[in-house]
């Protein structure tokens, strides 16, 4: 039988600690976690709080979460140190889809890098892989693949002055053609890969994120539109991308609260 | 199966019960289009109010446990979910909330103005110190809540019970004699508490939560059977459904309609679908209609 | 790991709950032998009662329901059994149960005459139409039968809780104020009804029974929970435990000892022998005393 | 998986009823119960009562129970027709003990034949089989098994006048070596066949009764000495007949008052 971690908490110590940058640090723990990349954890750290994470790192008897410190959990999250305890439910959600021959690009914004990291490595070497950041203090990751990175940030301060679309528009102009594009990272960086995968006919996944209690479909905190992200995503494929209209425009304060996604997002992947 | 269901016309017995999902009015589209005949809102209360921390929801394999702590924008902050349910093509239930008498008659009193098909006021949430819970158990405490809401809205009332009340029968009359349409029950059991033995910690924030799933059906039945010997007015049972023999059983013990929580997560958000089709296939296998079966387990003596 | 429990020494915090096999000193003396520390006699009643018609005991796989409607041949009319008790080698609880005031304590203080170690009284049984369950639920009443009881009685006394009072922890204050010397909690929980669709029957000839077993344990932990914060004395704490770990999150609640019940069905005779082991295992593995984690779930704030 | 039995009723229609005697009354079920001979079912009769019993035909999707009338139960449950509706659950407790080389005796009294009936199909051709009941009506399954049967009665009504023990000792002192015997029937004979076995050395088994409740040793109801009968039994091999002191002796009433067997079995296999 399977163990079943998808109910209550398993309590996992941390095993190592990875200071990324300021900014990010991975824990790694010891445990056989079942998982397909793009899908996510609920983290309790006991007398704190409870959140949803992506699987940073994959192999047979461990696995990892990156956090990157915003609020009140995620910098508590970056000071645990090994042995400390935390719980953990899941995995959740259906994760990307993968097929191993197509010939793919990936692009991944800020911490949105996190749930890519064990897509990537999946994939083929022909993948074209575009990452991009605020500044160089945000680039995670920068020696971890042995893929080619496209890389940029808003400042220039890493890579190219500039943004993931522009990285995209300019390798598909350049003539390459993409059976498919995977992308993550803040929700109108994501909305506008859409669209320019739209405009050229490719298949796009992208991996959404709202406030979450569950992480099993039933308290409705994370719906988006008519889908249930925890459930039904968090990777969300183009046909379904159309018909999600709240996809960058609204989504659900703690309270229920439907808000436009400039009051949601403000702290998210700055 | 169409219902009648106090005046409106369901497509079948299926509830959808509050707090599940429904946070907005796409999303209460989706499990009416997956065969829900009628769905509940998320309690609406007096005031914003963020719910409690995480965890609040946590499964236990035969049932879950849960303390989300009624989180609502409140019914002041809702206007473009009103605007977009009022364009709604199916039947809805608005569940409210308050702290006071007072409280559940100025937020049912507003958003009975918003034209749900009907109100249900959660008198039984056990997941907050002060909301809900403390009218349900008492019969006075219940019929006060009940006739004070009954006065100032324009549509059919429900009242949503806890079967944490000593005698559930007798809190169901009073709320008929207040002027109830329907009763609705049941709310969560408990409440109960898991500890993490590791940190030595309760895994709820607010430590205690309602017991909600499959483990809680035989509560939910005598709870619903009790409340049908005590009234007239018709039931939605709920609490632990999740299969057409589920809801047939409830239906025996004097239900009109079957509600349906913690079930989305045992067997996807089409659950509604596959009961009504597993409760259809019962009744032609044994020439009964819906009707034929509603209070079946009341015999004699 | 021997435990101190008021006065006595018991080989571990095991404890058989009562109605389970307790028939006869034999069957006392086998549970013993297979690892449980201290063990209860089936409740003792006023008068020879064959409870009800079968069936009066169904397992759902997650717990069973139970309505046996306390059959007992009467305090009167259990010579032999005294007699064979009389050599016991082992710790025994004697419960009891009236339908008064007078009857608890006139079965009380018979049975306080044959010495078994420990009384119990059982003011939390759902099953019997008149008796018990109405004390537990109501501090006053409970304060009454247990002053009562104490007056007649010369060894401890236990009192044991029903879940269906609004606040546990005010119950058992009361019974700590009029002399109880341990709290037993939970009874079982409910009560519940499972209502056979074929023949539209209820299942249990009672019609209603208590539940018990795995689902029951969230609602017994936050009644331990609750008692351990209102009370000084002593908790044997019950419902659902089945694992080592179950037993130690009954402890960290507030349970000195960790009775069991339904788990011999689901793990055997032998289920005391192996919770003990686990037990002993887990708080070794976490260099922690049997005492250590008595009540640690209750942090500040 | 296979399908769990021994929970919740499973609702049967009666198949097929079969009139043995005027006392018995074999019912027919079409259902694929798992079953080891020996072992009984709980059978609920709505509205009236339920009880256990021993299933006395048994094949991959059949099997039946044997009813002798005797009180309110037992005498409902030999009128109930076709398509007529009883629960079950089950089946509890162990069966019997088989190796199938070995030569053993069975020893049939009264009612005590039903649990046997199963058993002595699974048994090789050299078994002595040994049926006594009060008179013929009470001998059941007069024509069933192509085994040769030795009958007796207490009237000489069918077969030999006199005791299923007398036999039991004749074949054995005519020289017949047997590696088990196996028994059911009133107690005091099973109780007297298992002392003519302990005498010879004769390892035994016998199926007990008791009142039961819950079928699977949690309620206490039918509790014998140290044994659960239910749960222990029904059947029990010699070195724990040994051991029980109530075996011939006690058993408890509903009430849980103990009594002596006179009292409790006067009503029993008569
Ligand atoms: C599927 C999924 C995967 C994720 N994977 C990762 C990951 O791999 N790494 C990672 O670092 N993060 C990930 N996250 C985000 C993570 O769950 C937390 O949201 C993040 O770490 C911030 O949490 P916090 O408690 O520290 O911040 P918070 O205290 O929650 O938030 C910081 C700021 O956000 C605001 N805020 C918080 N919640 C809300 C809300 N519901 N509505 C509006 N504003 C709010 C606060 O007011 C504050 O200003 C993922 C989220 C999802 C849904
Ligand atoms: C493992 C097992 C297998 C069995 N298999 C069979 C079988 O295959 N066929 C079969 O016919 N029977 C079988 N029985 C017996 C069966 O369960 C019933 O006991 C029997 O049919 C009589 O039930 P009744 O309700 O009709 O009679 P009851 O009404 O119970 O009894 C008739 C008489 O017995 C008395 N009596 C009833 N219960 C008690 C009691 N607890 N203490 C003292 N007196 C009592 C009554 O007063 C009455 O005089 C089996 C029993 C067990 C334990
Ligand atoms: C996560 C969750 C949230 C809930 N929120 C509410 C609520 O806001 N209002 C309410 O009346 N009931 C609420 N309930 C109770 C359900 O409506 C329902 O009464 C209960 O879960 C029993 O049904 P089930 O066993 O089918 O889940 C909630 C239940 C769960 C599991
Ligand atoms: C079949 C059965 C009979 C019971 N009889 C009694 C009883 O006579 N007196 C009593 O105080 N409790 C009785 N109980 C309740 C148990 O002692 C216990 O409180 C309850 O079952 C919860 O524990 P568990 O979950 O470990 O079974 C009975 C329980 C069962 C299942
Ligand atoms: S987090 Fe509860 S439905 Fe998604
Ligand atoms: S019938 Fe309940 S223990 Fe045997």
């Amino acid at each position: 039988m399977k163990p079943i971690t998808d109910q209550r908490h398993i309590m996992l110590r941390v095993a190592e600690k990875q200071i990324e940058s300021q900014e990010f640090a991975t824990l790694f723990f010891n445990y056989a976690l079942p998982f397909k990349p793009g899908q996510f954890i609920m983290v309790w750290i006991p007398d704190i709080d409870e959140k949803p994470y992506t699987i940073s790192y994959h192999s047979k008897d461990r696995f990892a979460i990156t956090i990157e410190a915003k609020g009140i959990f995620s910098q508590k999250a970056i000071t645990l140190e090994k042995d400390d305890l935390v719980g953990i439910r899941g995995p959740f959600g259906n994760g990307f889809n993968i097929k191993s021959d197509d010939t793919v690009a990936v692009v991944a914004g800020g911490c949105g890098m996190a749930p890519l990291a064990t897509l990537v490595e999946k994939l083929n070497k022909n993948t074209t892989f575009i990452h991009g950041a605020k500044s160089k203090e945000y680039i995670l990751y920068p020696d971890r693949f042995d893929l080619d990175r496209l890389f940029c940030t808003d400042d220039g301060s890493f890579g190219r002055k500039g943004f993931v679309t522009e990285l995209l528009e300019n390798e598909i102009a350049s003539g390459k053609s993409f059976d498919r594009v995977y992308t993550c990272g803040p929700e109108i960086m994501m909305y506008h890969i859409f669209n320019i995968c739209e405009k050229h006919h490719i298949p796009c996944q992208v991996s959404l994120e709202r406030y979450m209690r569950c992480g099993f479909g039933v308290c409705g905190a994370c719906v988006c539109g008519k889908q249930v992200v925890c459930k039904d995503g968090p990777v969300f494929d183009s046909s379904a991308l159309r018909g999600i209209k709240d996809f960058n425009t609204k989504a659900l304060l703690k309270s229920g609260k439907d808000v436009n996604l400039a009051q949601y997002f403000s702290w998210r992947c700055k | 199966m169409t219902i009648q269901f106090l005046g409106k016309t369901l497509k079948n017995p299926m509830v959808l019960a509050s707090g599940i999902l429904g946070n907005s009015r796409d999303i209460l589209e989706r499990v009416h289009e997956n065969g829900c005949g009628l769905v509940t809102m998320k309690s609406i209360g007096p005031e914003p109010r963020d719910g409690h921390k995480n965890p609040t929801v946590i499964d236990l394999g035969h049932g879950m446990i849960n303390a989300v702590g009624l989180p609502s924008p409140g019914y002041l902050n809702m206007e473009n979910e009103w605007e977009d349910l009022e364009k709604r093509e199916f039947p809805l239930i608005a569940s409210v909330y308050g702290g006071s008498v007072k409280e559940y008659r100025m937020v049912a009193e507003f958003v009975s103005s918003k034209n749900p098909d009907f109100i249900e006021i959660n008198i039984s949430c056990p997941n907050s110190e002060k909301h809900g819970m403390i009218f349900g158990i008492n019969p006075q405490s219940s019929h006060d809540v009940v006739s004070a809401v009954k006065k100032v809205i324009n549509v059919p009332l429900i009242v949503k019970l806890t079967p944490q009340a000593p005698d559930i029968g007798d809190v169901a009359r009073a709320c008929e004699d207040a002027g109830a349409d329907a009763i609705c029950a049941i709310n969560t059991v408990g409440p109960g508490m898991v500890i993490d033995i590791e940190s030595k910690m309760p895994v709820l924030a607010f430590k205690k939560g309602g017991l909600s799933g499959p483990m809680i059906k035989p509560v939910a039945v005598r709870c619903v059977f009790d409340i049908y010997k005590a009234v007239k007015i018709p039931i939605i049972g709920l609490g632990g459904i999740t299969t057409g023999e589920d809801a047939i059983e409830m239906i025996m013990a004097g239900a009109s309609l079957a509600g349906i929580g913690s079930a989305v997560r045992y067997r996807g958000i089409d659950v509604f679908q596959k009961v009504t089709r597993e409760m259809e296939a019962w009744l032609s296998d044994h020439h009964y209609s819906h009707e034929d079966i509603i209070g079946a387990a009341h015999k004699e003596g």
